[in-house]
């Protein structure tokens, strides 16, 4: 069981790697957003993943709050048009 | 000492001073507010490493209460920084 | 704890409360600050009544309070202190009514009046100051509360002399305070004592005591308007009459003088300063003063600062008598304390009078003002005699016994031509004025006469304490050896200084 | 008794919240609060002087676990210093925010910032005092901010990153001492601590942040704009307690906790940055256009001072002469937080009633507005070093170390930063007892003139004259 | 009452002065009566101590004093009479009255003081009082006297005080006995011989003397001529060691500055064309003469007594006659008849020791001197006495002749002013012969007697060449060379200073900007915007 | 779990972080400076959970990838020019105001000073890392972790995290709450709530939808688990505001906090308030400041941290708001 988790969280590492170079490179504000959303999620992955991993199953709990807050975190890019008011 | 502490201790130094280094020359006032929560996290890195005891070991409790009350204290600085920055560009605009 | 013990601070009090009080009074209060003013002043001619018989009879008057480990303050009464205490006390009161008839209907009396008053009180303090601790602090708080009554007026040429007698006062203090300082972490706690307590000190700091020295002469020397730090003197003449008179004549003048006897005699020890070498340097500045105040003020027009040069060179007297080693010489330099400054405050009473009432500033512009001022301009003779040092004013007094202390001392080949060439420069500066005051027609009109319903020449409130100090001047001429004089208290506080 | 430790932290805090909920009873609430404080410290102050070193573990809990609060002499005098200074700008705020909105605003953070202030003059914990700090600097921002203009704001914002800055390195240098000697208690690291790597660098981690927020010369740069463009009351506190409290760690540090650490060459740093705030600051002040920001400078120059005690007190062996110089350091800072406080409150009056603070147009001020430019005088007065205020003490005390140290350098120092002080000072009375013609019967609020008055009254005349149980008090200590 | 009467002498005029500055009326010159009285009344030894007046005062009259202040009195009572009979309705006249009280006050104090202090006092009072009188006409004439003579009269005041606290430091005591001047320094000598030596007109010392008698009003000039000048005398008799020591190079100084003012004073005065310039110059002549005794009295000490003695009296002489004739230049200008003429011939010829005048007692005042003279200087004697006589009959000669010119000028004037003039002469002619019974006019020396008489048919032919010397000696002769070389002085001083002046500002101008332009590269670098 | 596997994940976290710093560090835009922090908060997130701190990271993952993510994008979104201008800019405007004082902005120009700073800052490192070594390698007494085992069960709470922040260091947290108080004071003083955002979409909306609930709910497990294990009242609070953020972004105007303003007061108020009166109740009870009494202490605890995270949450809403909540007729002026 472990043997398969330390490939999955290999995989995950994997995917957090690329997600990392296409932050990092971006181009565009969309792509590094697009690839932090994917660094979230590997991430909400191997919070899992380690959660077992480490007999920690509190991190089960912060996986649940990554993923939630890593959508306000995109919400709030995606940008909602502000009022064009008495501003 | 464990590799971990290696590895992370060092990050952390390396992380504070990054963000010190931003803090200092860094012209745009956004980026100065974020340079300084880098710098924090790099505290905040240091004394969580502190607290690690190995994989099998409980860590020390209070390098955590710390660094959850200075995430608080961080949060709540960045909000005042953000809103004053606000307010100066309307002031700004204004003139 | 019983009267003894708070009679310095009650002196200094005396003047100081009232002052306080004064400036939260409202401007109108004419009569009220008045009566303030008076019995401030006539309290504390009782109290300094009370301390110069008590020190005659070797009573012990002193206050003490602790400001901080080591540092005292004390008041404490002497013969010398005595001296300067008595001479303020008494030139207060007649200058407070002379500044009541002066400055009636200016704006800002209460202002001036407790500033005035703080001013006194400060140089009280200073007279009574048992250390010298104590000593800068009152010298300081005399600078600071001259400073506003020298800007009265609050024309741009009343604050460039504020400024520049600022700038002149502070530094020296600023030195003062570094010397004693410097003292202190040498010497510990220094009281004054008489006859000094520094000889005992080792000789590896006698190198040290030296530059401790000239920082403190240089701090006290700007005071006393030793050349080159006199600069502020004739630019600070923009002040009132009042305050020239009281302040600059007399309290700030000669609170510098007072600490350079005090630091001569009372720290050092005027031998151990002889010893030290550090007598004749003090002697041949002091004499440059004389001969050089003298000079100058031959060509100012203005008479006031003639004055004001006079009294640069006058108060090296006392410095110079100061550098004469032996008992005579400091009696001359002590007694020369006080009489220079009834005499130089009669003139400035007087030169207040003419500027008050004729609008006269200008030597040029005083031809025949004795026909129209007769009782002014005889006291204001009587001031001038006595500056060159005719009998029986008691300018005489002092030269006489400088000459005399410089004869014993060996020091007359210089001190002796010093004195004569100054007295003749003297009668150089004041004899054209009274010539011209007593002699010369008048103008046809004056620059600007105010129409007095006076029955004299002048407010009689003016008129009065010149007066006074003339006839102060004379008597303290005349009687020189009756046992109340200045001379005599002088006498006696050389004996208790060299321990005769 | 020992309660009076938390009820000087919890007061402020409960009122702080209580003017946040009934803003219509604020000003009461503040002045009672203010007064009830005072009283707290006065007591804290007698208690100290009388018991000693007063401790109290919140919690209950043993000090290393918990958290404790100590107060020695020092940090009791500072506290009553923080009293006076905050009563009587409170009566003064009451009057200067009459009618202003901003009122509102203002009292929750005042309290806030004053709660702060007593917490870390209190603290004697670490990272207590890192939450501490942040607590006083975000408040002293929010309070520097209000007064809304631009250069207001740009102040609040350049202070308000400095003093993050400040604080996350102090931070670090925290979690190095939690790393190498696993307590956050001050007592407990006075005992183990060592002089090595460890130690130094989080000294001197600890001593920048702390140096950033004390705005010593070079790291002054933001002080005199935030302490310029503040509304009177804040300008007065942050010049005269905030940075003071900084510098109080700062003191606490150097010359107490790693009091064996620090060396000669380490110790001569903040003297020779401190001669160089000195000048720079004062010099900078003779140049000044504005009261304000003269005020400022002369902050900058004044804490100068405070460091020039450094290396004296390193040099000093420990007896009469160290501890009376230690007398002189604190009686100099305690002179200056009431001076600076009255100069900034007095300048407030003048800047409401004649709608600027430029040196240049202050003619007549003297005779509009008198009590107000005998505060500035006083005040002034202080700044110098004359007698007899406490400053005059103070510089007494710095010289006389200088000179038994045998360290000369200072000595010019002094007395050039002396003349300087006194040419901007007399720079402004100068202008003030321009001629001008002026109203009969000037218009005074007794609200406002007073607590100027009084302040520059206290650090003039009160702490130079009764000054000598400041040595006293400073006996106990930690 | 001796001792109040010693007080009151120089008090009264003192105390009523003021009161002359108010009242016009009653005679000013009555408050020299105390004076008078005491002169001739109150013995010799009697005493005043004063210990708290100044710095210990002591008053008494010995025997010098006594005749001093016999005719000093005398003159001024005399010239106070006759200045409120011609002056009274001038302008300006109460000031005159108030400095001529003054200034008898200070002649009468000085006399009767026994001690420093108050001679000194009394010295000053009488020289600063005088220049009032000086300048009285304020003409340009007389305000350029009165410089002078205030310049003169205080520097002979320090010198004077110079000499006294040598004296005192000396003795330690302010009224030293004769027995304790022995041994003084030479400073105390030179100090005093060059501050008496102003005042009594000492050549080169004496500039002032002429241009003062010239420029001051009658009664004024005869006063300062009569009275004043003869303190140089006693000042010398009291604090010169005179009789103690022997100080031969102080008295040949004496002697040869007074032969020298002998000889000056005749050949300055030859030349003058004023009648009062003519008497100044007797004077300085007269007093030379009497400077030189001095100084034989310090050659030889112990002929001391009699010169002493002789000086006394050839003063007392010399006053009451100089201001009679000063008074009767007033007189003769006033009222110009014969019979004042002859009036003021009397005085001339006593001044010029004819036969059968006081004058002429002089020789019988010396001769005990010469009689008992031992030392070297025995020939010096008469021939200086020759000589002074003869330069004294030669002015009075030439004064004389002017005075003759006005006698045909004048309007007539009631007698009735020169009664106290004609009483004052009276006396000079009488009193010597009430005085000293054994004295008779002896006529030993023809030529003195030819010179006179000569000098008489000269008056009487008026030859013109007479009238072709004036003008060649100003009237206060060497000052003008002087004043042109201190003038020349001065302004090559002032070039100079204001040369370096200018220099030294560039210099400073120089270091400002130097300054300046340091502090702008320092602000500069440290990014400041200055 | 080996420590080979272990280290490669250490090393990839630790490049990922020390990559993502340097480039928020770096970066020329202020807009993408604040996407790389986000991602960087997300692999910090992981760093924590990894050194076995979960409380740590759950904070971190609420506050500092999600909300001061959705903070500082906000700000950059608002003011895409300004927020970006340098500081020199804004110095520059102040044409009345003259600047005494060197300009840092000026400083920060010159070639030299930006490597003396740099090199300093290296300098900085290895003074800090040779320290940290030392104290890291040196055996340091562990005696405050024990002590804090040895008083868990008075603590009232079996998380230690919880027992040291409103137990043994509660103070601390007292003061916390004072500094987040502070700082939406602050905010007030600075400004009224900015121009809101239009009504949503209805994908946007769909979201809103389900995650709102998701999120209270996550927060009062939180809440609740706190006391035993990792969580809290921060946490909680967070993803409350998280919620509040989310309906912000839809639009709702005053996200359900109260337009009262004694209301709102009390909702700030609370979390410190109830705090300190509990902490003043033990003083009054003759106990020492903020000592629970053991029996009670949980609940307390609880008390203090439902409170608190109230508090907290609502000041994060206004955070993000940047001001007062305005109420319609404010609007409509």
């Amino acid at each position: 069981m472990p043997e398969l988790l330390l490939v999955c969280l290999a995989g995950l590492m994997l995917s957090l790697l690329l997600g990392l170079i296409r932050v990092l490179r971006g181009p565009e504000a969309g792509d590094r957003m697009m690839a932090a959303q994917l660094i979230g999620t590997t991430g909400v992955g191997m919070l899992l993943l380690l959660s077992l991993l480490l007999g920690q199953p509190a991190l089960a709990d912060v996986a649940l709050i990554l993923a939630l807050l890593a959508a306000v975190a995109a919400a709030a890019f995606s940008g909602q048009q502000r009022e064009t008011g008495n501003d | 000492m464990l590799t971990a502490h290696w590895l992370y201790g060092l990050s952390g130094c390396l992380i504070m001073t990054f963000g010190l280094r931003a803090v200092l020359l860094n012209d745009s006032l956004l980026q100065r507010i974020i340079a300084l929560n880098v710098m924090g996290t790099g505290v905040f890195m240091i004394l969580i490493t502190i607290a690690y005891r190995g994989p099998d070991a409980a860590p020390d409790p209070i390098p955590h209460a710390l660094v959850l009350t200075g995430i608080v204290v961080a949060v709540s600085a960045t909000a005042l920084a953000l809103t004053l920055i606000r307010r100066l560009t309307e002031e700004q605009d204004n003139d | 704890m019983n009267f003894d013990t708070w009679l310095p601070l009650f002196v200094v009090l005396s003047s100081l409360l009232p002052g306080l009080v004064m400036f939260f009074l409202d401007e109108g209060s004419h009569r009220l600050r008045t009566v303030l003013n008076m019995s401030g002043a006539l309290l504390k001619l009782l109290l300094v009544g009370v301390i110069t018989w008590g020190v005659f009879h070797q009573h012990i008057y002193e206050t003490r309070w602790t400001l901080a480990p080591g540092l005292e303050l004390v008041l404490h009464a002497d013969t010398l202190s005595v001296l300067f205490v008595i001479l303020s006390t008494v030139l207060w009161l007649v200058t407070t009514v002379y500044a009541i008839g002066y400055l009636e209907k200016s704006p800002h009396r209460s202002r001036f009046f407790g500033f005035f008053s703080v001013c006194v009180s400060a140089t009280v303090g200073l007279a009574l100051a048992g250390n010298l601790l104590t000593f800068v602090l009152f010298y300081e708080l005399l600078t600071l509360a001259t400073y506003p009554l020298v800007a009265h007026r609050g024309t741009p040429e009343a604050l460039r002399g504020a400024r520049i007698y600022l700038a002149y006062t502070l530094t020296g203090g600023v030195l003062l305070f570094t010397g004693t300082v410097w003292l202190h972490s040498i010497a510990g706690s220094i009281a004054f004592v008489e006859g000094g307590t520094l000889n005992q000190l080792h000789a590896d700091y006698h190198p040290q005591l030296k530059v401790i020295f000239l920082l403190m002469i240089t701090g006290l020397g700007v005071k006393a308007a030793l050349v080159p730090l006199h600069g502020w003197l004739p630019q600070a003449m923009v002040a009132p009459a009042p305050v020239s008179a009281l302040l600059h004549a007399v309290a700030v003048v000669k609170a510098g003088a007072f600490g350079i006897i005090r630091v001569v005699y009372d720290v050092y020890g005027v031998e151990f300063t002889h010893e030290l070498g550090l007598l004749t340097g003090l002697g041949i500045i002091a004499a440059i003063t004389i001969i050089y105040g003298s000079v100058k003020a031959l060509s100012q027009d203005n008479l006031k600062k003639r004055l004001a040069y006079s009294t640069v060179s006058q108060v090296s007297y006392i410095a110079l008598g100061i550098t004469i080693l032996g008992p005579i010489g400091t009696i001359g330099g002590i007694v020369h304390l006080v009489h220079q400054g009834v005499m130089k405050i009669t003139l400035f009473f007087t030169a207040g009078n003419y500027a008050e009432t004729l609008g006269i500033h200008k030597v040029s512009e005083m031809d025949g003002v004795g026909q129209r001022m007769p009782a002014t301009t005889l006291a204001f003779s009587i001031g001038a005699l006595g500056m060159i040092g005719i009998p029986p004013v008691a300018g005489y007094v002092s030269k006489w016994y400088l000459a005399l202390g410089s004869l014993e001392a060996g020091m007359a080949w210089w001190v002796m031509p010093v004195l004569v060439t100054s007295s003749l420069l003297n009668a150089a500066y004041f004899l054209p004025i009274l010539y011209r005051a007593w002699f010369k027609q008048p103008a046809t009109k004056w620059p600007s006469e105010k129409i007095l319903p006076a029955r004299f020449e002048t407010q009689a409130a003016l008129l009065w304490p010149p007066l006074i100090t003339a006839v102060l001047a004379i008597a303290a001429g005349m009687f020189a050896a009756s046992p109340y004089s200045p001379l005599e208290w002088a006498s006696l506080i050389t004996r208790r200084e060299y321990g005769l | 008794m020992i309660d009076t430790l938390i009820w000087l932290v919890a007061l402020p805090l409960a009122s702080a919240l209580a003017t946040q909920l009934l803003p219509r009873y604020a000003t009461a609430i503040v002045i009672s609060t203010a007064i009830a404080t005072s009283i707290n410290a006065a007591a804290l102050l007698y208690a100290v002087a009388t018991h000693g070193v007063m401790l109290y573990q919140i919690g209950g809990w043993t000090a290393g676990l918990g958290i404790a609060l100590r107060a020695d002499g020092l940090s009791a005098l500072l506290l009553m210093m923080a009293a006076i200074v905050l009563l009587a700008s409170s009566i003064y705020a009451s009057a200067y925010f009459n009618d202003n909105p901003l009122r509102r605003r203002f009292w929750p953070l005042w309290l806030l910032l004053w709660c702060s202030l007593n917490a870390l003059l209190l603290s004697g914990d670490l990272f207590n005092l890192y939450v501490t700090l942040e607590l006083l600097g975000l408040s002293a921002v929010a309070l520097a901010s209000l007064g809304g203009k631009t250069a207001a704001l740009q102040a609040a914002l350049r202070y308000l990153l400095v003093g993050l800055l400040g604080s996350m390195l102090f931070l670090a240098g925290v979690t190095l001492i939690y790393a190498g000697y696993g307590t956050l208690d001050l007592a407990t690291l006075s005992r183990v601590v060592a002089a090595g790597p460890i130690a130094w660098s989080a000294l001197a981690l600890m001593t920048v942040g702390l140096l950033l927020k004390t705005a010593l010369f070079p790291l002054h740069f933001w002080l005199p704009p935030a302490h310029g463009s503040a509304p009177a009351p804040v300008s007065a506190v942050l010049s005269a307690l905030v940075v003071k409290a900084t510098f109080y760690l700062v003191m606490r540090l150097w010359l107490d906790i790693f009091s064996e650490v620090v060396t000669p060459q380490a110790a001569s740093i903040p003297g020779v940055l401190g001669a160089a705030a000195v000048l720079w600051g004062s010099w900078q002040a003779l140049r000044a256009e504005r009261l304000k920001l003269l005020a400022a400078y002369s902050t900058v120059a004044q804490l100068g001072y405070l460091f020039l005690f450094f290396p004296l007190l390193q040099a000093l062996p420990a007896g009469a002469a160290r501890d009376a110089a230690m007398g002189g350091l604190v009686i100099l800072a305690l002179t200056h937080g009431l001076a600076k406080s009255g100069l900034f409150l007095a300048i407030g009056i003048i800047q409401q009633r004649s709608g600027h603070d430029t040196i240049r147009d202050l003619d007549g001020t003297a005779q509009r507005l008198p009590a107000t430019t005998f505060a500035i005088a006083l005040s002034g007065i202080a700044l110098i070093g004359l007698p007899p205020s406490g400053a005059f003490l103070g510089k007494w005390h710095l010289l006389a170390a200088a000179f038994s140290a045998g360290q000369w350098l200072w000595v010019v120092v002094i007395m050039i930063g002396t003349l300087l002080a006194a040419a901007y000072t007399f720079r402004v009375l100068g202008h003030a007892f321009g001629q001008q013609p002026y109203p009969r019967h000037p218009v005074t609020i007794a609200a406002e003139e007073w607590p100027a008055l009084i302040l520059s009254a206290f650090a003039t005349i009160g702490l130079g004259l009764a000054g000598a149980p400041v040595w006293q008090l400073l006996k106990v200590s930690l | 009452m001796n001792e109040q009467l010693l007080i009151l002498s120089w008090l009264l005029p003192l105390l009523v002065a003021p009161l002359a500055l108010f009242n016009r009326h009653w005679p000013a010159s009555l408050a020299a009566v105390p004076a008078l009285i005491t002169a001739f009344f109150v013995p010799a030894g009697t005493v005043v101590q004063i210990p708290w007046l100044f710095l210990g005062s002591h008053f008494g009259l010995d025997h010098n004093a006594s005749i001093f202040l016999m005719f000093s009195a005398v003159i001024w009572f005399v010239a106070g009479l006759q200045a409120e009979l011609t002056m009274r309705n001038a302008p300006l006249w109460a000031r005159f009255r108030f400095f001529f009280l003054l200034a008898m006050s200070g002649n009468f104090w000085l006399i009767l003081s026994q001690d420093m202090v108050n001679f000194y006092l009394g010295f000053s009072l009488m020289g600063l009082s005088a220049y009032a009188l000086v300048i009285h006409s304020a003409t340009s004439k007389s305000l350029f006297a009165g410089r002078v003579y205030l310049i003169m009269t205080l520097l002979a005041e320090s010198a004077l005080l110079a000499g006294f606290l040598f004296i005192y430091s000396h003795t330690g005591s302010l009224a030293p006995a004769a027995g304790q001047l022995a041994g003084i320094s030479n400073w105390a000598i030179g100090f005093l011989i060059l501050g008496l030596g102003i005042k009594a007109g000492l050549v080169f010392l004496h500039v002032w003397l002429p241009l003062t008698y010239t420029a001051a009003p009658i009664p004024a000039s005869a006063v300062l001529s009569g009275a004043m000048i003869n303190v140089a005398l006693l000042g010398w008799i009291r604090y010169l060691p005179v009789g103690q020591e022997t100080l031969p190079e102080w008295g040949s100084l004496l002697v040869i500055a007074g032969t020298a003012s002998i000889v000056f004073g005749a050949v300055a005065g030859l030349v003058q064309s004023k009648a009062k310039t003519v008497l100044a110059y007797s004077s300085i002549s007269k007093m030379g003469f009497m400077t030189s005794l001095i100084g034989l009295a310090m050659l030889a000490p112990e002929q001391s007594e009699y010169i002493v003695m002789a000086v006394v009296f050839l003063a007392a002489y010399h006053g009451l006659a100089k201001s009679a004739l000063f008074l009767g230049i007033g007189i003769v200008k006033a009222i110009n008849s014969k019979l004042t003429f002859m009036l003021l011939l009397l005085p001339a010829l006593v001044l010029a020791a004819a036969p059968f005048t006081a004058g002429s007692m002089m020789k019988t005042v010396i001769r005990p001197v010469i009689d008992n003279w031992q030392g070297e200087w025995i020939h010096v004697l008469p021939i200086l006495l020759l000589t002074s006589s003869f330069a004294t009959a030669m002015l009075m000669v030439r004064f004389l002749v002017i005075m003759s010119v006005e006698l045909s000028l004048r309007p007539k004037k009631s007698f009735s002013i020169a009664l106290p003039w004609v009483c004052l002469v009276a006396l000079l002619i009488f009193v010597p012969f009430l005085l000293d019974h054994s004295f008779s006019p002896v006529i030993d020396s023809w030529p003195l007697a030819a010179v006179i008489t000569g000098s008489l048919l000269l008056l009487y032919i008026r030859p013109p060449w007479m009238y072709s010397l004036p003008g060649l000696i100003p009237a206060g002769d060497l000052l003008f060379p002087m004043m042109t070389l201190g003038a020349s002085a001065r302004l090559y001083i002032r070039a100079f200073t204001c040369r370096v002046n200018s220099k030294i500002k560039t210099l400073i101008c120089q270091l400002n900007n130097n300054f300046r332009n340091l502090i702008r590269f320092a602000l500069s670098l440290t990014g400041g915007k200055s | 779990m080996n420590a080979t596997n272990m280290l490669f994940l250490d090393i990839l976290l630790v490049i990922a972080l020390l990559s993502l710093a340097w480039a928020t560090l770096t970066a020329t835009d202020a807009r993408r400076s604040v996407i790389l922090f986000i991602a960087f908060g997300l692999v910090l997130t992981l760093a924590w959970a990894r050194l076995l701190a979960p409380d740590v990271a759950l904070a971190e993952a609420a506050i500092g990838a999600g909300l001061s993510g959705a903070l500082l994008l906000a700000a950059v979104q608002h003011h895409p020019r300004r927020a970006l201008s340098s500081e020199r800019q804004n110095t520059g405007k102040l044409a009345n105001e003259k600047q005494n004082d060197s300009n840092p902005a000026d400083l920060k120009s010159s070639v030299a000073i930006r490597w003396t700073l740099t090199l300093f800052c290296i300098a900085l490192a290895f003074v800090l890392i040779w320290a940290l070594l030392q104290a890291l390698s040196s055996e340091t007494s562990d005696t405050l972790a024990q002590s804090v085992s040895a008083n868990l069960a008075n603590s009232g709470v079996s998380n230690p995290v919880t027992a040291v922040l409103l137990n043994f260091r509660a103070y601390d947290t007292l003061l916390e709450l004072a500094v987040l108080l502070t700082a939406v004071l602050g905010i007030f003083a600075l400004s009224e709530q900015r121009t809101g955002y239009l009504p949503a979409g209805p994908v946007f909306n769909g979201l809103v939808s389900w995650l709102v609930p998701a999120l209270i709910l996550m927060a009062g497990y939180l809440l609740w688990v706190g006391a035993h294990a990792p969580g809290g009242a921060f946490q909680a609070g967070a993803t409350l505001a998280a919620a509040g953020v989310i309906l912000r972004l839809a639009g709702k105007r005053n996200i359900g906090l109260p337009v009262s303003k004694s209301y709102l007061n009390i909702i700030l108020v609370i979390g410190s308030g109830l705090f300190l009166l509990v902490g003043l109740t033990m003083l009054a009870l003759g106990r020492p400041f903020l000592d629970y009494p053991p029996a009670m202490a949980g609940y307390l605890i609880l008390l203090i941290e439902t409170a608190a995270m109230i508090s907290i949450a609502a000041t994060l809403i206004l955070a993000f708001l940047g001001g007062r909540p305005r109420n319609r007729e404010d609007r409509s002026c």
